[in-house]
């Protein structure tokens, strides 16, 4: 195989237990914190503190539990091209939603 | 490409190891999954030809005396959604792919052999519901299901046409899945990502389309049935929902999707013209990258569907703009086909034949999508017969030949046996010839102003419907010839050898037709994948 | 309209048919010349490079990695890209005066609905299924639909766009040729699509002055849109005379065209989409000051009503940007008075 | 995904290690599609929310903060016992290994169970789109609805996704307990993991999205 060499995954890296524990404790605090944080008005801040919470989250779920972060380069990449084109989608149709009325004519 | 073993002539093959139909509809081999794929794929090319005919016919007069408005609607409805979704996309991977890439990889077969097989039933469940819903009435909104004409205002069976290729989509995903992680990990000892095939390279990018493209028509597809079947709101206004937003959905899968055809056929294409010339392609890592250029660049352009749908027009401005960007790696791949042949020696076979046809009308096809990806022009064409032409041109002048320049190229290494060389040369000219009359009249009719998907349509516009007809039936005879040289070839045709066309890709190493395993001995590579240097080239015309 | 007989390039009836065929007369030769071009050398190489029986043409394994491969590459990917980008930037900027429509177009109201296409004029002329315009003079449609999506189309004029329900569309042209021309539905609908068509009428000025004068005998558009407005008792709440404010409801004078402060302390334009959205949901942007009182007029408002009352609100504001045909004074209660007086041909026009 | 079978390599791979790469890869791929597949609902939940806030934030108003936030810890609970399960599993600790399981098991059906009670509320409040859709107190009812719309169909496919791994996990918890699982060859466990994990990571987004939408005005949590 061509790209063998690089794969520590065959050896199954073995993550410490306690790197679990921490994560679930983030994961559980910060589930409270976004549901608190909703409830302080912060105007259009409320949507951004959500979301980037919620990213960190599963970020942290990605890297750790499903051992991202131990994996090898074409799993990074697997999963960053998921999330790029899930960019790709939101993002391009919403330069047609926002910039609908630029023009300020109905339909253009 | 070399080997390290000479292939001995073995008489088990794939097609008679075991017997029975048991041994057919339970195989993990990927070569008898091909087959199956293969007739079931004929068999909806055939059903959705005999709809173009229905349309080829009604259009022969102005008024509408065949059939009535509706049943039009359903006819060329029902053309479309076969041939799109249960013919071409997965017409070649599923068929030329499924056959080769794992005998072009060096390996014993796909990664999964049993998600292989489910997704050729996934693709049964999803056309039974398709057939089902045709046998009970058909389904009349077009093959894009704009909505809220198709949640709203349709008398068709939506619902299980929506459902078919929902299910569908399913068997696409898988084969997408089977093929990455093939290429991937399956690649036989000194097989580099620059030695393999650029037929792989099509399909690996192809295989991308599949993975992150068809959720999304699937999800769509989904949100339409919840909103037609219990009227769970998303799309029609009348439930406070944007139409123009599933127009992004359905295209941010099916522009994305018109690459998945024609991808696979570039990859014939690379490898037919390579062959009958001799020569290694030209400008190989650029025909490589281009096809992922393509892949990814694809998924940018596909708010060009919709310069009119009341898109904003900065939307349509970076879509425009990005259709010409994605142009170009189509425009390198044109050039460099043509390169490969200068200063080859080029023989004329039957597949060369579909090749050379593929990169004319290709071209033509591609050429008018830049006349569509033009805002200005694509208000005026656009839902035109310009369109119609535009997309027959790309995908039966382009995608169906190369898939035929495929088939005649491959059908000695899948079968062991040769075509009679005479007819398959005539099919081949009568495609062409019948392709051009049907279609090119169809460029005029769009700029003049024929709207598509028109039961009936002003009297002027006849003359050249009724050569567009003309064509219709001599291309239909085109495609009927080689079903039927085929198919005796099966039992009459001369016995081919391994390597009939003197080709240098691993798959020729091997017995035609190759052993269950495909090859006796685990292939080491340690060359390019088109090395010519030692093949003997001999005249097979 | 008569049948024409066998025609190979369409009418070019518009100010904008000319500059749309001179784009295409570029990309046909452009596509010629590349198709021409494909096309011969393939058969050029197929011939000169035909195999024979010992022939071995010299280099046949240089490969495309040389220098020379690589200058071709660059050649061939530079090329079609400057040209692409002509394409582009050409038929983008012909996009723009299509989008565009000029600030004294003459404003039409088209509503599609399944199969058919029914035509408000300012003055109040209604018509099915035909389009009569003057001719050289600019027209702009506002567009919507009652059900499924449809396309309003004139090929003659090389102009088209998508009539969605919901949302009102635009599109615009300006006929320079007297005569008949096909209008067709370019955006599949259902059944009777192919038939959901008619025929547009380029007028002269007189003959136009002439067949608008037949009008509808329901007055203009707006005092058509006055009525309903006092039918449906919306001038209960909503002041329409200039600085008369009560509190319950935004002053609907002068408000066409001003942005006004939502709930939520984003700010909005008025214009046509805002204020049907306005008499079909009136929650989903509340002007900020007044409570959510309002209910909702869906289902009691047709599309044709709601063009009425949107042009209602709209003679209420001074003209601004758009001299429209209709005259500028605002409908007041005073405006019966007006109607006999209405120009055929607006005044300031020509 | 290639959870079949046994210790032994499949006759088309060559090696185990080649085996396990293939199904990683294979599994990650996946996972790729079904980010896209909830890409769509996604999409058209921002789109929707941008053009219509105050429904939006009127309608997320209506769903029960406390049950959300409960069920999101369950859920991170679950994620948590299922990385457990796939740890001892590669470490050879079998009973361990099927407590964690089970465990999982228990606390993905919790989630079920607590999502019905929360639909059947939605039920008997009317709040379900369609004919019989009412919003008590809220003006824009169309759009709150179409809010609702998004909700069980963002729900329901999560939903949906829940009960596949559900069942999966029944035949895994079976398969471990006759031992089948050794650390050379527990593919199958750590493949469900992702899946499992992944379908954790949807719902983390739609627990701020659904059910958190502009709560300032709602005075506290509790
Ligand atoms: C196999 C399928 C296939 C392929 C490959 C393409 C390729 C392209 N298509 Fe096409 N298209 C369809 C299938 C396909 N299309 C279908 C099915 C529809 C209609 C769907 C429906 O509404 O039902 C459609 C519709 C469609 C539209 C919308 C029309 C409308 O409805 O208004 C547009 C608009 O931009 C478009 C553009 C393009 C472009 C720019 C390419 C490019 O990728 C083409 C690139 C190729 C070349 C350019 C030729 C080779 C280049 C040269 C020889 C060099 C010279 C080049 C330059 C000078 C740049 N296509
Ligand atoms: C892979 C895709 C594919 C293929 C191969 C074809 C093949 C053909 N198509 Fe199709 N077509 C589409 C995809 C395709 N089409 C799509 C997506 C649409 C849009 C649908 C929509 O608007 O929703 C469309 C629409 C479409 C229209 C426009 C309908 C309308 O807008 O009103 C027309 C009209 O001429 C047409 C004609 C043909 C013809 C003549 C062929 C021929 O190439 C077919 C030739 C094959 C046969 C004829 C069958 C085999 C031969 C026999 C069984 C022998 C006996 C028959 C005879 C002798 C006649 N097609
Ligand atoms: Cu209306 Cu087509
Ligand atoms: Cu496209």
């Amino acid at each position: 195989m061509a790209d063998h060499k690089a794969h520590g995954d065959g050896e199954h890296h073995i993550v410490p237990k306690r790197i679990y524990f921490i994560v679930f404790a983030a994961l559980i605090v910060l589930t409270w914190v976004t549901a608190w944080i909703s409830t302080v008005d912060l105007g259009a801040m409320n949507t951004v503190a959500a979301l980037s919470i919620a990213t960190f989250k599963a970020s942290l779920v990605v890297l750790f539990f499903m051992h991202v972060f131990y994996g090898t380069r074409l799993t990074k990449l697997i999963v960053a091209a998921g999330v790029f084109w899930l960019i790709l989608l939101l993002f391009i149709t919403m330069i047609d939603i926002w910039t609908r009325t630029w023009m300020g004519v109905p339909g253009r | 490409m070399i080997t390290a073993t000479v292939p001995v002539r073995t008489e088990v093959n794939y097609l008679n190891n075991e017997h029975g139909l048991k041994s057919w509809l339970l195989t993990g081999d990927h070569k008898r999954i091909a087959v199956m794929y293969l007739i079931v794929v004929t068999v909806f090319f055939f059903l959705g030809g005999l709809y173009a005919a229905g349309i080829r016919l009604e259009l022969t007069t102005p008024q509408g005396d065949l059939f009535d408005s509706n049943t039009y609607n359903k006819v060329f409805t029902m053309h479309g959604i076969l041939m799109i979704f249960f013919f071409l996309i997965p017409s070649i991977p599923a068929t030329l792919g499924n056959f080769l890439i794992p005998l072009m990889v060096g390996a014993k077969d796909l990664a999964f052999p049993k998600i292989n097989l489910l997704s050729l039933y996934i693709y049964a469940v999803g056309a039974l519901f398709t057939l089902f819903a045709l046998i009970s009435g058909g389904v009349d909104t077009g093959w894009t299901f704009y909505t809220p004409f198709s949640s709203s205002y349709s008398n068709g069976y939506v619902l299980a046409v929506g459902l078919g290729i929902f299910i569908n989509g399913f068997s696409s995903i898988l084969t997408g899945l089977n093929f990455i992680v093939t290429i991937h990990r399956m690649r036989a000892p000194g097989l580099t990502w620059f030695r393999l095939p650029l037929f792989v390279w099509g399909h690996y990018a192809t295989s991308m389309i599949m993975i992150l493209g068809t959720p999304v028509i699937a999800v769509t597809l989904f949100l339409l049935v919840l909103e037609r079947g219990f009227h769970i709101g998303f799309f029609d206004p009348a439930y406070g929902g944007d139409p123009v937003l599933f127009q992004h959905m359905f295209w941010f899968y099916s522009h994305p999707a018109v690459y998945i055809m024609i991808l696979p056929s570039m990859g014939v294409i690379s490898e037919v013209i390579s062959t009958f010339s001799s020569k290694k392609p030209f400008g190989y890592t650029f025909i490589a990258f281009s096809s992922v250029a393509i892949a990814v660049f694809g998924f940018l352009v596909w708010g060009h569907h919709m310069f009119v749908a009341s898109q904003s027009t900065y939307a349509g401005l970076v879509f425009s703009i990005l259709s010409y960007i994605v142009a170009i790696p189509s425009a390198i791949k044109v050039f460099n086909w043509t390169a490969t042949m200068y200063n080859g020696r080029v023989r004329m076979n039957t597949p060369m034949l579909y090749a050379v046809g593929f990169i004319g009308l290709f071209t033509i096809g591609g050429l008018t999508g830049l006349f569509l990806a033009s805002m200005g022009l694509d208000v005026h064409l656009t839902d035109t017969y310009f369109v119609v032409a535009h997309f027959h041109y790309v995908m039966v002048g382009g995608a169906i030949l190369g898939y035929l320049a495929g088939i005649h190229f491959w059908w000695p290494k899948m079968f062991g046996v040769m075509y009679p060389e005479a007819p398959s040369k005539v099919s081949a000219w009568l495609v062409f010839l019948g392709f051009n009359l049907t279609f090119f009249p169809q460029f005029i009719l769009g700029y003049m102003g024929m709207p598509r998907r028109y039961h009936v349509y002003p009297p002027e516009f006849q003359v050249l419907n009724v050569l567009s007809s003309a064509g219709a039936s001599i291309l239909g005879i085109g495609f009927l010839l080689p079903a039927i040289y085929l198919t005796w070839s099966l039992k009459y045709g001369k016995p081919a050898g391994p390597n009939p066309w003197g080709a240098t890709t691993l798959e020729w190493t091997t017995s035609s037709p190759p052993p269950p395993d495909n090859f006796a001995v685990t292939p080491i590579v340690t060359r390019e994948a088109y090395d010519y240097s030692d093949q003997e080239v001999k005249d097979i015309g | 309209m008569e049948p024409r007989s066998f025609q190979l390039l369409p009418d070019a009836a518009s100010s904008i048919a000319v500059q749309v065929d001179s784009l295409y007369a570029f990309f046909v030769a452009v596509s010629a010349f590349f198709s021409l071009l494909v096309a011969f050398l393939i058969i050029f190489f197929a011939v000169k490079y035909r195999y024979r029986q010992g022939f071995i043409p010299a280099g046949i394994n240089e490969d495309g990695h040389s220098v020379g491969g690589m200058v071709l590459e660059i050649v061939w990917s530079v090329i079609p890209l400057g040209i692409s980008m002509i394409m582009f930037a050409w038929g983008a900027s012909i996009y723009f005066t299509e989008a565009r429509p000029p600030a004294d177009a003459t404003e039409i109201f088209v509503t599609g609905k399944q199969w058919m296409w029914k035509v408000q004029h300012m003055e109040g002329a209604r018509e099915i299924n035909e389009l009569h315009v003057p001719v050289n003079r600019n027209i702009r449609l506002t567009m919507t639909s009652e059900d499924a999506i449809h396309d309003f189309s004139v090929p003659a004029f090389r102009t088209k766009a998508d009539v969605l329900p919901g949302r009102y569309t635009t599109e615009w042209f300006r006929p320079i040729k007297v005569g008949a021309y096909h209008l067709f539905c370019a955006e599949y609908c259902g059944t009777k699509h192919s038939a959901m068509g008619g025929t547009v009428y380029v007028l002269s000025e007189a003959d136009y002055a002439d067949w608008l004068a037949k009008g509808s005998g329901e007055g203009s558009i707006a005092e058509q849109g006055q009525a309903l407005f006092n039918q449906l008792g919306c001038g209960n709440c909503h002041p329409n005379a200039i600085n008369n404010y009560n509190g319950r409801a935004p002053n609907l004078a002068g408000i066409y065209h001003t942005k006004v402060v939502l709930k939520d302390g984003s700010v909005t334009r008025v214009d046509e989409a805002y204020i049907r959205e306005s008499v079909m949901y009136p929650q989903a942007k509340l002007v900020a000051g007044y409570d959510d009182i309002m209910p909702t007029f869906q289902g009691l408002v047709s599309e044709e009503g709601m063009i009425k009352l949107i042009e209602y609100v709209k003679s209420l504001s001074p003209r601004v940007g758009s001299a429209s045909s209709a005259p500028p004074q605002p409908v007041t209660s005073s405006a019966t008075e007006q109607k006999t007086g209405r120009p055929a041909v607006p005044a300031g026009k020509r | 995904m290639d959870s079949h079978g046994s210790v032994a390599v499949r006759h088309h791979f060559a090696s185990a290690e080649q085996q396990k790469d293939a199904a990683t890869i294979g599994m990650w791929t996946f996972l790729v599609t079904e980010v896209m597949f909830f890409g769509g609902l996604f999409l058209a939940y921002f789109v929707y929310r941008q053009a219509y806030p105050a429904a939006f934030a009127a309608a997320s108003n209506k769903t029960d903060v406390l049950i959300g936030a409960f069920n999101t810890t369950v859920l991170i609970c679950s994620s948590l016992t299922m990385a457990l399960a796939v740890h001892y599993a590669s470490i050879g600790k079998k009973n361990l290994l099927v407590l964690f399981l089970i465990l999982t098991l228990l606390l993905g059906g919790a989630f079920l169970g607590v999502k019905t009670i929360e639909y059947h509320d939605k039920w008997v409040h009317h709040e379900i789109p369609g004919a019989h859709y009412e919003c008590d107190g809220c003006a824009d009812a169309v759009h709150t609805s179409l809010f609702f719309s998004l909700y069980f169909g963002m729900t329901g496919l999560h939903a949906s996704h829940m009960i596949v791994g559900f069942v999966i996990l029944v035949m895994l918890i079976f398969q471990a307990k006759k031992g089948k699982f050794t650390p050379e060859w527990y593919t199958p466990i750590e493949m469900f993991g992702l899946y499992w994990h992944f379908v954790d990571v949807v719902w983390i987004f739609l627990f701020p999205l659904l059910y958190l939408i502009d709560r300032t005005k709602s005075g506290g949590l509790f």
